[in-house]
């Protein structure tokens, strides 16, 4: 049986539903083996205005089913960005997002107005969600306001597609959903990592230089998956979903707790293909369920 | 130190001295492991280890036909096109596991090898060692030379080393020029995840998995690369031995 | 080596840093196998005023290194425990803390006027983070204000030493674990469960009949430890670690991480001598690190 | 269906009808996973399985001389001191898995034990079978009687029932007094975590790992007890053969 497995988040068409997740897939150019027809599109590691150097090693330390990570937004900066990468994305059969980030909301905007228009620019996933930085990130993430006035930055500057990548780290990730949703946020990416430590029993703190680190990975994967569900129940435009996703069963978890599309991370680390066994798998389950495409997959999203 | 091998017959064929291997095990812990590659024996590949903790423990549990993913050769190694007649290379503890194919390649570009190894003790040296000419050095004079790798080995043009990111500093500041093999911890291997950052001397970090591990020791900020990774710590090793899988 | 491993949490002397948590320890009563001289102490299954029947099957769920649970806090009300488990534990030489738990400040300072001078009532636990339960439970645990207006009710009422278990589910744990100590808490226990989900794919609907239920287990030990380490950061009462441990090293990490003692949970489920394993370790580990006792474990708590 | 044998001696030495052993893995799931046990023969007991997931998979990839960790025997057996002259045994699909024992137990109490097992299809029953007298039952009609299990079976005063949730419903309709052996997911097996409720008839829930897994039939809310668990839903099984650890 032939299989429909495209998807439309807000105006962008994506071939299937699975997407490589910022961070983990760098600028598309590195990753070795994955079959590409299956890449839905890409998100490119978090950008700033300017180049970064990132924070001292160590930045990863590994957990129990996951890892926690400290990369601190490594980066060349946007012109290098349009200068080396942006032409490339241009020839792909594939949209690329860009994860901006910046200090204060003048920042982001400043940097998506740099970007329109670029060619191979696709869209934009406003991180306001990264623990691993001083100024900004999660910070903007934990506040409403502060979520709304970044993403209007943002979407008063471009017309191409804007998602917002949400944090876990709140009382009620459903507030923020919907702050950013009125501000005209196109999508929302749910989730960011999750602060955690790990101590170092030999040296007496933690592992990592900058103390905390993101977790990611299926350790995190039923805390991702309830975040998404209640951003899906909390707003009206698309949630992609996001958080330890490895296998299609695990991509189906988020789909059916209502999640338009989803993003495979850390997963690609252990496995260079996973993104498309993941969409050949999902691929697999609506042919022996008999779904001719993902409209008539049900969904879990009670009104109560 | 236990010696694993794998047949590998893309990896046995292209592999270069100071290239890993990044190791995947179902069960196991959720990241690879890297590992550099110690031997090649037609199309096995061979890599050394020793127990630290839950990924080695696996791999020593590995029995004859067991199957683990292994992903490369990974990463930039050693460069033995030079314009010197000779090589010394300096290992110490388990910074032995590239050497026998440094050897290997140093003798088909027709260099004068001489390998320098290092440990604490006797008991902890490596058994077999490759190459025209063969120091030994341990830390408590029970065998060899008493001292430093970096004090028992005779000046050279070309210097390959790899071991404790403290004595690969050691070598930097002797041998500015040296190449060296470093450790980090890496995410996936592949370049992506920025995970394995080495601190550079110009300022900023690059990869290990990709432009490294091997380096130009004067490019590394050595005072702002971890001295010591967890894994690297040293624990009672086991009695040697040759494992299989 | 000898080392004393005895700890004061408050007034409370314990003879160890090592307790059973509350919920995966029974009344005591249940475990095979575990060899008490180990245990510092336990902390009683949560409990209301009331009889309560708990939520329907399934109640549970496997993820990766971690579980799903969605118990309702079954239990026979106080009645039932004063008379058929307190006389008990009066008879043990370990201290056992009552973990209460109700709908209204008032109720919470009920049980525990109730409970005060029973003999073998040691202390309490005031659950203000259930994630499984409609009213109360989590829902005083966000909220600095109501956590404050619950620990005083408890503390008016007994001079026993009274413990809050505090929610992971906030933006800053910092903020509620001062509020605590300010109503009067001698300790806070950190963390309680992480609320997720896990989606049944064959019937389309969570795997739990409650839909969520509480994370536990390794997978959410990195975000205990930072959890745990950012409430010892806000105060100046003991904190007890809690999430994710099932080894000495596990334990060691919160201590170092600034915690005076730890309990473990889901551990021993999976080997109910967890306990006495994590608690001779850490014995081990001190003696070969040469430290005397607890004081002289170096904690990683700086001051910026 | 796989059937693995473990050395289990105090096990094998106290273990009764419709009690259960909780398996732990190491690397494995993170929880343990209850198995009834199927045969014991002398020191060694035997469970009987079908690969579901994680759990089952590595269970099937023991091998001869592997170790796990085994806890019981654990919960409440059938109970067979009756004034009964015969006893019924019924059993669907895994529900196979506790008979050979209850018709051990029987026996030795004198009863006369006929076994009525049922499958969708021949090619899902279980070969071996124990007791005077067997009455085969498929629901495809592929094998002995053309129906359910409690179709197939005569009428009789003592029925010790095991099998999908579903089945054991409908043998608690027609014998309330029956003793069922039900399935939950399980936290610790050892009555702590309140993981495997079983809705109760009277209102309330109890422990299917300490007051069960056997129970009345006419003591369990039905209606509230879920009919399928994940790993119970029928896949297409492997075909039979002996493993062994
Ligand atoms: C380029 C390279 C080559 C190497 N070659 C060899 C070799 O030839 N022989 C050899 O024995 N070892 C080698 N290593 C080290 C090896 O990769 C393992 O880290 C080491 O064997 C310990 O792994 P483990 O799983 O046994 O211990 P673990 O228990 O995993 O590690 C011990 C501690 O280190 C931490 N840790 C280990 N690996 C990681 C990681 N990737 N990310 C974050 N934290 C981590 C763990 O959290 C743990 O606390 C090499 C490493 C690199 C980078
Ligand atoms: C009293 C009792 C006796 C049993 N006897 C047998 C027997 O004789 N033979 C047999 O084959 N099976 C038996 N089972 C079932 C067995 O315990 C396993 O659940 C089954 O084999 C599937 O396990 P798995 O790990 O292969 O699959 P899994 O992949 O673990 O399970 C498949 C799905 O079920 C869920 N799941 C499985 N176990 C649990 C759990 N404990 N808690 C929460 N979720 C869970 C998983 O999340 C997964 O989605 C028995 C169960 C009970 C309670
Ligand atoms: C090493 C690493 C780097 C990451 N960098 C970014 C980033 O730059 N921007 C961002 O929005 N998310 C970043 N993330 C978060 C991931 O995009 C994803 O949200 C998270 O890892 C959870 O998904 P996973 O469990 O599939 O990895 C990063 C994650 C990892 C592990
Ligand atoms: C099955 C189960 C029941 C629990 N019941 C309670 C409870 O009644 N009260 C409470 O404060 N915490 C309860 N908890 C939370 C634990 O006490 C502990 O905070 C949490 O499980 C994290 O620790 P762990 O990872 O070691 O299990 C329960 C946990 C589990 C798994
Ligand atoms: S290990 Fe991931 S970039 Fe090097
Ligand atoms: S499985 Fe834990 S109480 Fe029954």
């Amino acid at each position: 049986m032939k299989v429909d497995l495209s998807v439309e988040v807000g105006a962008l068409k994506l071939r299937g539903p699975v997407l490589a997740a910022s961070g983990t897939f760098g600028y598309g150019t590195e990753v070795p083996l994955l079959e590409r027809r299956a890449l839905g599109g890409m998100v490119s590691k978090g950008i700033f205005l300017k180049p970064r150097a990132g924070t001292p090693p160590p930045r990863i330390a590994e957990t129990p089913s996951g890892m926690l990570n400290a990369i601190g937004l490594q980066g060349p900066g946007v012109e290098a960005l349009i200068r080396d990468y942006a032409p490339q994305w241009a020839t792909w059969d594939f949209p690329v997002l860009v994860n901006i980030n910046g200090e204060s909301a003048a920042e982001y905007g400043e940097l998506a107005g740099r970007l329109d228009g670029v060619p191979g620019i696709g869209g934009f996933e406003i991180n306001i969600s990264c623990p691993n930085v001083e100024q900004g990130g999660m910070y903007f993430g934990n506040d409403p306001r502060a979520a709304a006035a970044v993403t209007e930055a943002v979407r008063r500057r471009t017309k191409l597609p804007v998602w917002v990548k949400l944090t876990p780290m709140v009382s009620d990730i459903g507030v923020i959903a919907r702050a950013v949703e009125a501000a005209g946020a196109d999508a929302v990416s749910a989730v960011n990592t999750f602060v955690g430590m790990s101590i170092d029993l030999n040296a007496y703190r933690p592992r990592l230089s900058f103390r905390t680190g993101g977790l990611s990975g299926p350790a995190i994967r039923p805390l991702a998956v309830h975040l998404a569900h209640q951003a899906a129940r909390a707003v009206d435009i698309p949630v992609v979903g996001v958080g330890g996703i490895t296998r299609a069963d695990d991509a189906l978890e988020f789909l059916v707790a209502g999640c338009r599309a989803v993003q495979v991370g850390t997963a690609t680390f252990v496995n260079p293909n996973a993104i498309a066994e993941v969409h050949d798998g999902v691929a697999a389950f609506m042919a022996a369920k008999g779904f001719a495409s993902l409209a008539d997959l049900p969904r879990f999203l009670p009104k109560d | 130190m236990w010696v694993l091998g794998f047949a590998a017959p893309e990896i046995a064929a292209s592999v270069k001295a100071g290239q890993f291997v990044n190791i995947g095990m179902r069960p196991g812990p959720l990241l690879r492991r890297p590992f550099s590659v110690y031997r090649v024996e037609g199309e096995r590949i061979e890599v050394l280890l020793k127990a630290v903790g839950t990924g080695t423990a696996q791999l020593l549990a590995l029995r004859e036909g067991d199957v683990v993913s292994c992903l490369g050769p990974l990463g930039r190694g050693y460069d033995l096109a030079s314009a010197e007649k000779s090589v010394v290379l300096i290992s110490g503890g388990l910074g032995v596991a590239p050497m026998p194919l440094a050897a290997r390649d140093a003798g088909a570009a027709g260099l004068h090898v001489t390998w320098v190894h290092g440990a604490r003790t006797a008991a902890e040296l490596c058994s077999e060692s490759d190459g025209d000419e063969v120091i030994l050095a341990t830390d408590d004079g029970s065998a060899g030379f008493a001292g430093t790798v970096v004090g028992a080995s005779p000046d050279a043009g070309l210097v390959l080393a790899c071991g404790p990111n403290r004595m690969l500093a050691a070598v930097a500041q002797r041998w500015p020029a040296a190449q060296v093999a470093v450790e980090t911890y890496m995410g996936c291997g592949t370049g992506v995840c920025l995970g394995c950052a080495v601190p550079l001397a110009r300022g900023g970090y690059d990869r290990a998995c990709t432009e490294g591990p091997v380096y130009t020791a004067s490019d590394i900020d050595w005072a702002a690369l971890p001295s010591h990774l967890a894994y690297a710590l040293t624990l009672p090793s086991p009695a040697s031995g040759r494992g299989a899988a």
